[in-house]
């Protein structure tokens, strides 16, 4: 009677498929879907490219996702679009002044060489932050993802064009 | 004694009821205080329906006091089967209940039906054109000029003439809400890739409040607006000073709405600031509250709203403007001379 | 009677017990397939959910009570309510009922166990994989905070990001897979496994429910497990169903979703209505009366629910004439209920009730119920409808209709049945007490909330203003909520007591009429050592000297009863199944596949192969192996 | 009064047969049960592909050819050819004769296993991505659906034949197999709908 065998292949299986949901459900855990309401979002520019806030906001859904309004809002879509290229291009790994948050965030409010203005007048930090955020995740976003996601976003203003609700 | 609780209940319902038809009135916001030809219509509805139904219920609360009170019983066999006089008049019961709510039904499947049909046609002039937008949390809300046939922007603040049918157009730049005014008529939802067309005709001078009623997010709580139906002539007098450019007097706040942050998102028509993301400011001091009512539009929420909106309504778009405390008085000082 | 042929019974049970008893320990707690102790898990769990969803409540009331409450903030709020929703209606309402039914539908039918016993494990482990799919990532705060309902695009890619919302739809794709096997295997129970002499027409009024119940499942559940599967995709694979810019529609959505929400109240509410049958029908020591106008009812009630979704979305704008048409179908389904109510009232008419506390617990279904019905019917009319949906004036009539139309039955059901699962009987005494507070505390924490809807307060809210006026009325639901959780608390209170110290109860205290009093109480895991032979409604009525069975089944092998669907003629004999691990590695299989499925859609692809290997060594059977291979274990399955 | 009765026998079925095949035997109902569960699937998601379609301006949406009808016709024909063995295989598992439904469960699985490579051309040549847009999502919803079932009926079909190679089965194994194969007619006959629906209403509508 192998019972017992079929009792071991059993337990492994079992071990197998626990560790498997524990690990997933690690993976979406905690901070990552915090949603940082209240005073929470950083409201000074990054003190250089190791500032702790970067590491956070960067891996932050919320913060991320906001950052993709504040891209339509800010109407950055119009020169740096899906169908951008060359150095307005956002969704390759090359950077002119630099890939991460603390970088980008300087592009943004400093502006970056010939063709990308400064916007820090005219953005508030907490923006500026979350959009360097969103900014440094497109390289890594699919490009039906970005594209299903601009579609969600398609009835709200972009820029100071609004071409009114979706009907 | 079941009979005695469920008076306790009907007694309790009363109470409440009182309470409800007096808070209820007191506020804006309320179903029975109907302003509006289509308001009065369905809370007429709702009355020959709620007394249908009290009756209804009473009437059954009756019967099951009187199938339980200490009473000789029917013989019953052994097997459980009843036979006698009282099982023949259940049974006639049985068809006459039965009939009974069918005919009530119809009734009210009939009421209602006439219901809808006379809200599908208002009376009246030619009706005004209102688009109002619903944004995760406020209400973009606009005019057509009856000039220029162009769309006047303002927000969070309805105003409609009495007496005129009013064509309000629903739509939504991001998910789906609701607008709803009870004073005015039922809620309509506001759909991304459609457009719902509400029609009132408001019979009441006077605020009335709207609010949000379908759940569109983080802040739904707070995505509530004001109605203020007013006289013809006012309202023309409002809509012409609506339509008007701001009276911008130039000084370091309109440079700061023209330069900083507030014009990247926000409107002051007549200057350089032509953000279309949030509220549009041009006659911002006309309007009586903030932030689509989270605050009353006063000095103190103003510099509140501007300094700590975070706080104020967590999560909301509008971020914090971190200017130093002189430059948000100078800012204050000129959203306060919005008129 | 000495005439008759008398069965020994010691020796018949000695051998069931044998052929029927589980391992001991926990190899037989993981391997077991008696549907008492599967059902008996799926009350427990769906109760402690109760009280866990019933404390969120309790939460949320305290921050309306008054005005700009700090208790929570919007993002609490908002997680409070939706698990308070996702974990009533999926976690508990629908599992309860279906764990009842899991328990007692054999018991009724004089049988050993379901026509499927490893499904029903199967479905338990799988359901409580859904229950760990929302309230672990709760406790890791991936919480859903987008209601119950979850509608796109607040739900979509754009303005839902994370997996807050995938741990909710995968939730639901667990707790429906669960829901499903139970449904099949109930449907078929009740069709294909009654006693010689059960006639369709001879079925106590609980497994015609059931019957309705299941087969309603069967029909709306996949609309739920499908427009999940959508939403994740369009989140996932960037799929485009519910965006209108590339020809989706959002509405669509809401179509798919109320097709199975309308129904969802049905399935919840018609097994209660056959709770409310069996208690009535004992304590008013009498046949139910109209007792083929309830089955029609019953029958017309689960047609109608499937042609009444529209009513939930009046609000969105639909053409004026659908409107009108799905208004008057929402009111018709209010004369079976109405008739039913009828009903019961006539039975206890022409009875001679006896109040104890299961009847005490239908009165007050019937009294609590009955708002709920008006107050649906006043929100069947269109027009009306755009007044009251969205507002408090719903919440009051959902919780009429679920807590008053579903819960006080089932409350009813445990008092009714306690003496069977446990041999002991409550104490009648705590037992009233705890009725009168939940009824009581129910009707004063949530008959205001009519008027709070009334004076235009919407639902799903967070906080308001003190200029509402709202408050009052807001203090009182909160002190009915508190006084009802107390009584709840009592009666849970009042069951671990008597479960201890209680009366012994013997086999038939109510002086029942159904089989299920004809076994030994608690039951043995076998139920019965012969089918019984029933000839009419009422079998033991009068209490029968001695209980006519068949013989022939295997008392050695597990082995029951196959009869035909209509009459209940004998057909076949069934090898029932044995205990088995595989039904646990099978959910096991399935869980890790759903919830790799939330991170990559390959989960899907490479998940089916552990699944088919479970599934596999589940049904393997072991029969003699072709000549000049060894033998495996001996025949079985 | 409150003690368990007395048994006493009206009856006996020892002498009943330990499976009955078809509608007769208790598993076909389960089977059936889980049927009406897909059958819902596959009705409600055909719904809500009629639903969007008629909204649509056009359908296909500009840009997107029909999906390619040969491998979809070679498929089609294939599906409803196989009915035949397979009414044969239940027909003689039914009769419990062991090396036709030896031979029976080879052919369909070879057929399933040629189904599944024409399923794999099919699905490269529809000529649209799902997230293209809600014609594709569409499209391809019905496709997945579909296939999921051919699989899990292949899967199914070839451990059942592996086993009854391996063992001797008993009336409850033929029931299985019959039991199989009817549920292989499901999968035959959800085809042709979704055919129309994916293949013809984007070059008849």
């Amino acid at each position: 009677m192998d019972a017992g065998k079929v009792r071991h292949r059993a337990l492994e299986q079992m071990h197998k498929a626990i560790a498997l949901l524990m690990a997933a459900v690690l993976a979406g855990a905690c901070t990552p879907e915090k949603r940082s309401i209240g005073p929470a979002p950083p409201s000074t520019p990054p003190t250089g490219p190791d500032d702790p806030r970067a590491a956070r906001i960067e891996t932050n859904v919320f913060d991320v996702s906001e950052g993709g309004r504040h891209f339509r809002w800010a109407g950055c879509g119009q020169c740096h679009g899906r169908s951008a290229s060359g150095f307005a291009r956002l969704d390759d790994p090359a950077w002119r002044c630099g890939g991460d948050v603390s970088r980008i965030y300087a592009s943004i409010a400093n502006g970056c060489g010939p063709g990308m203005p400064a916007f820090g007048d005219r953005l508030t930090s907490e923006q500026i932050w979350r959009l360097a955020a969103y900014v440094k995740s497109l390289p890594k976003l699919d490009p039906h993802l970005r594209q299903r996601g601009d579609n969600a976003l398609a009835g709200e203003p972009d820029g100071r064009q609004w071409k009114g609700p979706l009907t | 004694m079941e009979g005695s609780a469920d008076v306790i209940l009907y007694k309790r319902g009363l109470l409440t009821l009182a309470a409800g038809l007096l808070s209820g009135c007191a506020g804006q916001q309320s179903v029975l205080s109907p302003a509006s030809d289509q308001a009065r219509t369905l809370s007429w509805l709702g009355l020959l329906m709620g007394v249908i139904c009290l009756l209804i219920y009473l009437l059954v609360v009756v019967l099951l006091g009187l199938a339980l009170r200490r009473r000789a019983r029917p013989a019953i066999s052994p097997t459980g089967e009843v036979s006698g006089p009282v099982e023949g008049w259940l049974q006639r019961g049985l068809t006459i209940w039965a009939s009974f709510v069918a005919a009530v039904l119809v009734v009210l499947a009939g009421a209602s039906f006439v219901t809808d049909r006379i809200l599908a046609t208002p009376r009246g002039p030619a009706p005004l054109d209102v688009r109002v937008t619903g944004q995760q949390w406020w209400w973009r809300i606009a005019y057509r000029s009856p000039i220029t046939g162009e769309w006047i922007e303002t927000a969070n603040e309805l105003h409609l003439p009495l007496d005129r049918p009013a064509r309000i157009e629903l739509t939504s730049a991001d998910v789906i809400h609701s607008f709803w005014v009870p004073g005015l008529h039922g809620k309509l939802d506001m759909i991304p890739g459609r457009a719902n067309v509400l029609a009132v005709t408001p019979r009441k001078l006077g605020w009335l409040r709207g609010q949000c009623a379908e759940f569109c997010g983080l802040e739904h709580a707070l995505m509530a607006f004001d109605v203020k139906v007013e006289t013809p002539a006012e309202f023309q007098a409002w809509l012409a000073h609506q339509a008007a450019p701001a009276q911008a007097r130039a000084g370091p706040g309109l440079a700061l709405i023209e330069n900083g942050a507030c014009g990247g998102c926000h409107t002051v028509r007549g200057t350089r600031a032509k953000g279309r993301a949030g509220p549009d400011l041009t006659h911002l001091a006309s309007r009586r509250a903030l932030a689509a009512k989270t605050l009353s539009l006063s000095h103190g929420g103003l510099m509140g709203w501007i300094t700590q909106p975070q706080a104020l309504k967590p999560g909301a778009e509008m971020p914090a403007s971190g200017l130093d405390p002189e430059r948000t008085k100078a800012l204050v000082a000129y959203l306060e001379a919005l008129k | 009677m000495s005439a008759v042929p008398i069965l020994d019974r010691a020796e018949a049970e000695a051998r069931c017990l044998a052929a029927w008893r589980d391992a001991p320990g926990l190899w037989g707690f993981l391997t077991t397939v008696d549907h008492k102790r599967i059902a008996g898990r799926y009350v427990c769990t769906t109760m402690a959910l109760l009280f866990m969803a019933g404390v969120l409540a309790l939460d949320m009331r305290l921050q309306l009570a008054f005005p700009g409450m700090h208790r929570m903030g919007a993002q609490g709020y908002n997680e409070a309510f939706t698990l308070h929703g996702s974990t009533m209606l999926f976690l508990v309402s629908v599992p309860v009922m279906e764990a009842m039914a899991m328990w007692l539908v054999p018991l009724m039918l004089g049988q050993r166990n379901m026509a499927f016993p490893r499904l029903n494990a199967f479905s338990y482990w799988t359901y409580l994989g859904g229950v760990l799919m929302l309230w672990v990532p709760h406790a890791l705060n991936v919480t859903p905070d987008l209601g119950w309902f979850q509608y796109p695009p607040l739900s979509g890619p754009g303005y839902a990001p994370g997996h807050r919302t995938d741990v909710w739809a995968q939730m639901i794709t667990f707790t429906e897979v669960a829901a499903l096997s139970v449904s099949v295997n109930t449907a078929v129970t009740i069709l294909r496994m009654r006693p010689l002499g059960m006639t369709l027409a001879k079925m106590p009024l609980f497994l015609w429910a059931m019957l309705v119940a299941s087969v309603m499942t069967i029909l709306a559940l996949p609309a739920v497990m499908l427009v999940t599967s959508m939403l994740i995709a369009d989140r996932l694979v960037a799929t485009h169903f519910f965006d209108p810019v590339a020809g989706g529609d959002v509405v669509l959505f809401q179509h798919l979703f109320w097709f199975f929400g309308h129904p969802e109240v049905y399935i919840i509410f018609v097994p209660a209505l056959g709770f409310v049958a069996q208690i009535v029908e004992t304590f008013s020591r009498r046949r139910v009366f109209g007792y083929i106008p309830v089955v029609l009812s019953l029958l017309t009630i689960a047609v109608l629910a499937f042609g009444l979704w529209v009513h939930h979305m009046f609000a969105v704008g639909l053409p004026k004439l659908g409107a009108s048409f799905y208004t008057a179908a929402s009111m018709a389904i209010a004369l079976p209920t109405g008739l039913q109510i009828y009903c019961w009232i006539a039975t206890l008419w022409g009875g001679r009730p006896r109040l104890t506390t299961p009847l005490l617990w239908v009165i007050g279904f019937i009294a609590t119920f009955v708002i709920g019905g008006l107050s649906g019917v006043m929100t069947a009319s269109a027009p009306l409808d755009l007044q009251l949906t969205d507002t408090y004036f719903i919440v009051a009539h959902l919780h009429y209709v679920l807590i008053g139309g579903a819960l006080f039955p089932l409350f009813g059901a445990f008092c009714y049945w306690f003496p069977k699962a446990t041999g002991r009987l409550l104490s009648e005494r705590w037992g009233k007490v705890s009725f009168w507070l939940v009824f009581g505390g129910f009707n004063l924490g949530f008959f205001p909330m009519h008027f709070l809807g009334l004076m235009g307060m919407p639902r799903r809210i967070y906080t308001y203003g003190h200029e509402m006026g709202w408050q009052p009325l807001n203090v009182v639901a909160l002190a009915g909520s508190v006084i009802a959780v107390g009584g709840g608390l009592i009666f849970v209170a009042n069951a671990c007591f008597s479960f201890k110290r209680g009366a012994p109860s013997g086999p038939n205290p109510w002086e029942a009429s159904t089989l299920e009093w004809a076994c030994a109480s608690p039951p043995p895991p076998y139920n019965f050592t012969h089918s019984p032979v029933v000839d009419s409604l009422t079998p033991l009525w009068p209490p029968p000297q001695v209980l006519p069975v068949v013989t022939g089944l295997s008392l050695d092998e597990r082995e029951v009863l196959v009869t035909s669907v209509v009459d209940a003629q004998p057909v076949h004999r069934q090898a029932s199944a044995k205990p088995s691990i595989w039904p646990l590695v099978s959910a096991l299989a399935v869980s890790a596949t759903f919830v790799g499925s939330i991170f990559t859609p390959w989960a899907l692809v490479w998940g089916t192969l552990p699944v088919a290997a479970a599934l596999t060594a589940w049904f393997w059977p072991h029969r003699r192996l072709t000549p000049g291979a060894r033998r495996l274990l001996g025949k079985a399955t | 009064m409150n003690a368990l009765p007395d048994l006493t026998p009206v009856g006996d079925v020892a002498e009943l047969p330990d499976a009955a095949m078809g509608p007769r035997g208790l598993i076909w109902w389960g089977t059936f049960g889980f049927m009406l569960i897909e059958g819902a699937g596959f009705v409600l998601a055909g719904g809500s592909l009629l639903y969007l379609w008629a909204q649509a301006p056009q359908w296909p949406p500009v840009g997107a050819p029909p999906p390619a009808l040969g491998f979809g016709l070679a498929f089609t024909v294939l599906i409803l050819l196989s009915a035949l063995p397979n009414i044969w295989l239940q027909k003689r598992a039914r009769a419990c004769d062991l090396p036709a439904s030896r031979l029976g469960l080879v052919v369909m699985g070879l057929l399933g296993v040629a189904l599944m490579g024409l399923r794999g051309y099919e699905l490269a040549h529809l000529n649209i991505r799902w997230s293209a847009n809600a014609y594709g999502s569409l499209i391809w919803l019905m496709m997945i659906l579909h296939t999921s079932h051919v699989l899990t009926d292949l899967i199914d079909t070839l451990v059942i034949a592996v086993w009854s190679f391996t063992h001797e089965p008993g009336r409850p194994q033929f029931a299985d197999i019959s039991d199989n194969a009817g549920y292989w007619s499901f999968v035959v006959l959800t085809w042709p709908p979704i055919f129309l629906l994916v293949y013809g209403l984007p070059r008849w509508s």
